[in-house]
């Protein structure tokens, strides 16, 4: 009898554990979607300045969230650009060449990496920056250089972690096929495993964009402002959607600025929702080992 | 000449993943490097359990420490049971197309920036608490832990799926024939045995909320104080970093945040061979 | 046949996502007696055990269609009618496979396992109820000293020999075996099937083998299954 | 005072980048500022960033930007050690706040000094609601707080329980959240969303801190390192303009003379 | 064996992680002749063949000892030298596997792409080359109509036979081919049978099947693998 109470408590508790979170992420939904549907238009990216004139940055956008989704274009482009070539030849290294012992070291290492907090990782690129500035050189302080450096410290080990994922995954069969037929390991991983682990790695690389969009504790500490313009160069500072959101939840001086706010964050929403649903299109099933992100 | 290429290949591929794997090192090199003129002086042991008093000339981060570990383990009390719930739905107790549609949905929520629960709980929770408790500002450890807590729900319901995932086969096909319902299924094979990996997910998700600044920063008030009930402010280590760093960079303030970048870097060391440690035992047990 | 029909399979088909693995199989098995069922690899042998105590609905894209009729508790009752219900029929008609699967816990826990899921607390009444079915599946002796230790401890022929004592704790009416002994050596061969001829006239059994000699020293009955039906 | 070169026009044939950060007070007047130079001259970009008065006192002295602004005085060691050059272009108030439902609209000093103290800690002990009195303050590198602590408190404790904002635009937000808040903000911050709360019967508005009725004042100093130079002069010389003026008054300070 | 020698196996030891799987294997095979190489199941017969091209270096925890000398190009060279390219050593000593496994790309790419990892840049050689070898395999006239097509979308036995074609398009002097018929019906083992059957004055054959009628049906001789060692 008692296993019986038992076993009916355990199917209310999973249903009412479900609906917990599902109208618990709905009112989140609902609320941001309630409050913010009447700001959703041309105007809350542009402004007053006509959208082909932004666009053409012709002219500049200064009511608008235009500075605010170019900047966080630009860092996403900056930080993938650096995270791809270390990330996938890293991940060529772990799959391939390294060692048992050298293996085990380094996959510890990016485990502590891939788990590391982003505000340390943040705290990292600003002293690093504050660092460069009074030893190196003058022009370099917190800047869009170094949030996409830092940012891309965030994402390295998702690309690493895919890459070597969807490499240790090709069957031994596919592994010999080019090697029986005279090619070099190089020849082997460059036009047999690397063809077949593209899915994989793209699925990798998308999720990093999505973590480069979203994140705003690495910006936040690394040169992301209130307020910038668009990004001019590599040592500028910058303005960020999920920044922008931050700064607005916080001192948003009137009731427009905070609508404003509303619009970002469904704005974000739908880029990261998307980003998300790519890289789920594009490999089915893919872990969420590799979404887990303090 | 092929020779020479491949070699070369090697060396960059090499060379690659060590620069990737020295940030690591490197992240830790500098928040000592910078922490330890202040850890000195002070001494590490001694930041760890004083008070935050910067006209007093104390510095310790003992009420960060305190309010993380609050806010984080009750947000694991929230996401552990939603998550254990969510997962058993998932993995029996829903009928299939249920299940399969909530497994999507749960893996689409892990894309919920983190900064948009930020926000809306700004709004919407904050105001609730206060008027339903009565008391305090809203902003508080259990605003926090709350929004923190449907946070890493996903993650974790999708750790635990996981771990349901690897059992092997022929124990769920050997409960059934003996006759065993979905839930005995669940209750009777399926839990005993998937323990250890869930204890894995729990590590993990804790990881991501003692990690998360965003939430917390937002919506626990940040007071420098211990908090004496849930209903009050406290202060994250995280959210001591992204306040703190305004501070004079030569101030002691200053140094302090890099005492907290070392104790949030030893946690995630701590969590990170902790899960390798129970994911090789339970390698070598099957 | 002049025994009392047990089951009464009519117009069964079956297929796995729209591949055709029984078509209109129709047969009858006799109460009290071991039938036989042989047929080469991959015909639908397994799959046929599995339609008789619904075990095929946990497998994905499965389909199903006629009537399996069982004799329970003395009258004859439609398996698939809606107002059966599964564990109740899993309980009376168990089923032993090919590798044997213990669950990872005791030899005690395994087999009082079923006795749980019923639903059964008395600590007496299990301890006895499990002696009982170890004692019936020949195992009793070789395990009494070390009933708490883990089952998957024990031998291939031991193992095999717990899921059958695991399958005859609830004391079913009908005992499905599919290839019981192949992955065993001759003399836990041997042992087993004297426990089946052993259990003969208490149970209804069903048995999937491929070895003739197996077959023709212990069942009653031959059912051959051949591509897609069943020549008797 | 540097001459009063200019309008938008001095900066015609000017090209490159101003950073610009510190006081959070000063951010309407320099997004605004900001708004107008760059509208006129594309070529220019200006970026706002806030952290508090230490933030850009700091800042500006080691060169990571070109203007820090303060709300409070740099201190003679930080004028020494930096060379800075101070520019106060408007005078401020610092006003302790409520939310406008809240029925205390007048404190003592010693009431509030108790208040923040966290002595008084019910708003019935102050006639209002029966309810735990919430706190807010800002964090260490505020200008705003050191002002308000040395003149408003004088100097006195404030309590571990407070809430710590990072801005003044954070502060009036969380006022205009919390019925049962207090916290102080620039008196230029102060709009319809949170009430201000008058000290010793005088109510902190621009006409009280500008005849000096109201004592909790302030200079909004930008601060250059060493004598400015190009943009950096331009936009300092653009605060002191008549547009400059208008902007500084539209957002809630008084001009200086 | 009157024939010229080919391959000279001397003391070769083979194992997985400490556990020997190959003892102390001495065995010579002849030029231009096929060799079946048949034996049980697991005992070593596919890690036999991929010493001899060491294409056992690419799997871990495997570990070898003893000498393998192959006469290449006219004389006799021990394969596991340290003057020996592992490259060249494949080219000239190919191999088949069980599964036929075409790579994803179009057919003439499938055959053209060792020809490509050799640094071959020449597209009407190539284009010739790839002809030669089709003939030979005796695909040419199943594919010639479709060279642009995915090599996935063949048959099986067409798809073994591209991967034959695609071993012999370097021209090697030794053909390893492990069970290069077992996934294949009747006819496309007819096929290939006789294909290695003219194939064998041109080259030197060795063959795992274990299909003893094949077996004896093509081979010169027979070399039977029996528990870690070799009974010719
Ligand atoms: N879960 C499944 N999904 C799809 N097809 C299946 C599944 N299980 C079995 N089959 C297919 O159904 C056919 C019958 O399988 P079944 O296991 O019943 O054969 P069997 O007669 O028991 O063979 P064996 O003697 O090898 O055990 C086989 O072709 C098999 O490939
Ligand atoms: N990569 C590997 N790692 C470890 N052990 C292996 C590996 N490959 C094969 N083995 C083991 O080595 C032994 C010999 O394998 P091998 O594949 O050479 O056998 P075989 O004679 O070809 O058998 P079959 O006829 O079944 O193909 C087997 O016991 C196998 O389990
Ligand atoms: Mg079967
Ligand atoms: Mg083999």
């Amino acid at each position: 009898m008692k296993t019986r109470i038992l076993e009916n408590f355990t199917v209310v508790f999973a249903w009412l554990a479900g609906l917990v979170l599902l109208s618990g992420v709905s009112l989140l939904l609902g609320y941001l979607f309630f409050k913010g549907h009447a700001s959703l238009n041309l105007s809350l990216i542009f402004g007053d300045t006509p959208p082909l004139q932004a666009l053409l940055l012709k002219q500049r956008v200064f009511e608008g969230l235009f500075p605010a989704v170019a900047g966080t274009f630009v860092l996403v482009v900056l930080s993938i650009a650096w995270a791809i070539p270390f990330g996938i030849a890293t991940g060529i290294y772990l799959a391939e060449y390294a060692g048992p012992r050298v293996k085990r070291v380094l996959d510890a290492l990016f485990d502590v990496l891939s788990g590391m907090p982003s505000i340390v990782i943040g705290l990292f690129g600003f002293s690093f920056a504050v660092f460069l500035h009074k030893h190196y050189s003058d022009r370099i302080g917190p800047c869009l250089l170094i949030s996409s450096i830092a940012l891309s410290f965030l994402v390295l080990p998702y690309i690493i972690r895919t890459t070597q994922a969807a490499l240790e995954g090709i069957p031994l069969n596919i592994r010999l096929t080019a090697l029986a037929l005279g090619a070099t390991r190089l020849q082997n991983i460059f036009l047999v495993l690397i063809p077949r682990s593209v899915s994989g790695i793209m699925s990798g690389i998308i999720l990093a964009i999505g973590r480069c969009a979203e994140d705003t504790a690495v910006i936040m500490l690394t040169g992301a402002v209130a307020s910038a313009g668009l990004p001019r160069s590599l040592f500028s500072q910058y303005e960020a959607l999920p920044f922008f959101i931050y700064y607005i939840s916080s001192q948003y001086a009137d009731s427009e600025e905070l609508m404003q706010g509303y619009g970002a964050s469904i704005v974000l929403l739908f880029l990261c929702a998307l980003l998300f649903v790519t890289a789920y299109g594009i490999r089915k099933g893919l872990s969420h080992f590799v979404f887990y992100r303090p | 000449m092929k020779k020479i290429g491949e070699l070369v290949a090697e060396r960059t591929f090499l060379l690659s993943a060590l620069a990737s794997s020295s940030i690591t090192v490197a992240i830790l090199a500098f928040m000592v490097f910078m922490g330890l003129p202040l850890m000195k002086q002070a001494g590490f042991y001694q930041l760890l359990v004083k008070p935050w008093a910067p006209y007093q000339g104390s510095f310790g981060i003992y009420p960060m420490i305190v309010g993380t570990g609050c806010i984080s383990f009750l947000s694991l009390v929230v996401a552990f049971p939603l998550s254990l719930g969510c997962s058993f739905l998932i993995a029996t107790i829903a009928p299939k197309p249920v299940s399969k549609g909530l497994r999507r949905l749960i893996e689409l929520m892990t894309g919920i920036p983190t900064v948009i629960y930020g926000f809306v709980g700004i709004f919407l929770l904050v105001p609730y608490i206060r008027e339903l408790f009565r008391s305090g500002s809203g902003l508080c450890v259990l605003t926090a832990a709350l929004v923190l807590g449907i946070m890493i729900t996903p993650t974790m319901t999708l750790f635990f799926c996981d771990s349901f995932d690897r059992i092997p086969r022929s124990y769920l096909t050997a409960a059934e024939a003996l006759g065993a319902s979905r839930t005995q299924k669940l209750l009777y094979v399926i839990l005993p045995c998937a323990k250890k990996g869930m204890l894995n997910g729990v590590i993990l998700a804790l990881g991501r909320a003692v990690g998360d600044t965003l939430v917390a920063l937002m919506l626990a008030g940040n007071s420098v104080r211990v908090p004496g009930s849930v209903l009050e402010p406290a202060r994250t280590l995280t959210a001591h970093i992204a306040l703190v760093i305004a501070a004079d960079y030569e101030s002691p303030e200053f140094r302090s945040i890099f005492a907290c970048g070392v104790v949030l870097y030893l946690f995630t060391m701590m969590v990170t061979f902790l899960v390798r440690y129970l994911s090789f035992a339970e390698g070598r047990r099957d | 046949m002049t025994e009392a029909i047990k089951i009464k399979v009519t117009d069964l088909s079956f297929s796995y996502r729209d591949r055709p693995i029984l078509k209109n199989v129709n047969v009858d098995f006799a109460e009290n007696s071991i039938t036989a069922l042989t047929g080469p690899s991959g015909v639908g042998k397994s799959t046929f055990l599995m339609t008789l105590n619904r075990l095929w609905e946990n497998l994905p894209d499965a389909d199903m269609t006629g009537t399996v009729e069982i004799k329970l508790q003395g009258r004859f009752r439609n398996v698939y009618a809606p107002t059966m219900s599964v564990t109740e029929l899993r309980k009376m008609v168990a089923m032993v496979f090919q590798a044997p699967n213990p669950l990872p816990m005791s030899i005690r826990k395994n087999i009082a396992f079923p006795l749980k899921l019923a639903g059964e607390g008395n600590r007496e009444f299990m301890a006895h109820k499990v002696e009982h079915a170890l004692r019936m599946a020949n195992l009793w002796d070789e395990v009494k000293g070390r009933l708490n230790d883990d089952a998957r401890t024990l031998s291939g022929g031991q193992q095999q020999r717990l899921c059958i004592a695991r399958a005859l704790v609830l004391e079913p009416e009908v005992l499905l075996l599919d290839e019981p002994t192949s992955s065993l050596d001759q003399t836990s061969i041997a042992v087993i099937e004297e426990l089946l001829l052993g259990l003969k006239d208490r149970l209804t059994i069903l048995l999937v083998s491929h070895y003739l000699e197996q077959v023709s020293r212990i069942s009653d009955t031959i059912v051959t299954f051949d591509d897609n039906t069943i020549i008797s | 005072l540097p001459a009063f070169s200019g309008s938008l026009d001095s900066f015609q044939g000017e090209k490159g980048e101003l950073k610009i950060s510190g006081g959070t007070a000063h951010i309407p007047v320099m997004k605004e500022a900001a708004r107008r130079i760059m509208m006129a001259n594309p070529e220019i970009q200006i970026s706002i960033a806030g952290g508090g008065s230490g933030v850009g006192i700091k800042q500006v002295g080691e060169g990571l930007v070109d203007i820090g602004n303060s709300g409070r005085k740099a201190t003679d060691e930080e004028i020494g050690r930096y060379q800075l050059k101070l520019f106060q272009w408007a005078i401020d108030g610092v006003g302790p706040v409520v939310n406008p439902e809240n029925p205390v609209k007048a404190l003592t000093k010693d009431q509030m000094k108790d208040i923040f103290a966290g002595k008084v800690n019910n708003w019935k002990m102050l006639g209002g609601e029966d309810r735990e009195i919430n706190i807010y303050t800002r964090d260490e590198a505020s200008g705003t707080r050191a002002v308000f602590w040395k003149k408003g408190l004088d100097k006195g404790a404030i309590t571990s329980f407070a809430h710590v904002v990072v801005s003044n635009g954070a502060m009036k937000s969380a006022i205009a959240q919390d019925p049962y808040g207090i916290g102080y903000v620039s008196v230029g911050h102060i709009d319809t969303t949170v009430a201000p709360v008058a000290l010793d019967g005088v109510v902190p508005t621009i006409e009280t801190v500008q005849d000096g009725a109201y004592k909790i004042a302030r200079g909004l100093y930008s601060n250059t390192r060493g004598e400015p130079v190009g943009l950096t002069k331009k936009f300092i010389d653009f605060l002191y303009s008549p547009d400059g003026k208008k902007i500084i008054e539209s957002k809630g300070f008084i001009p200086v003379r």
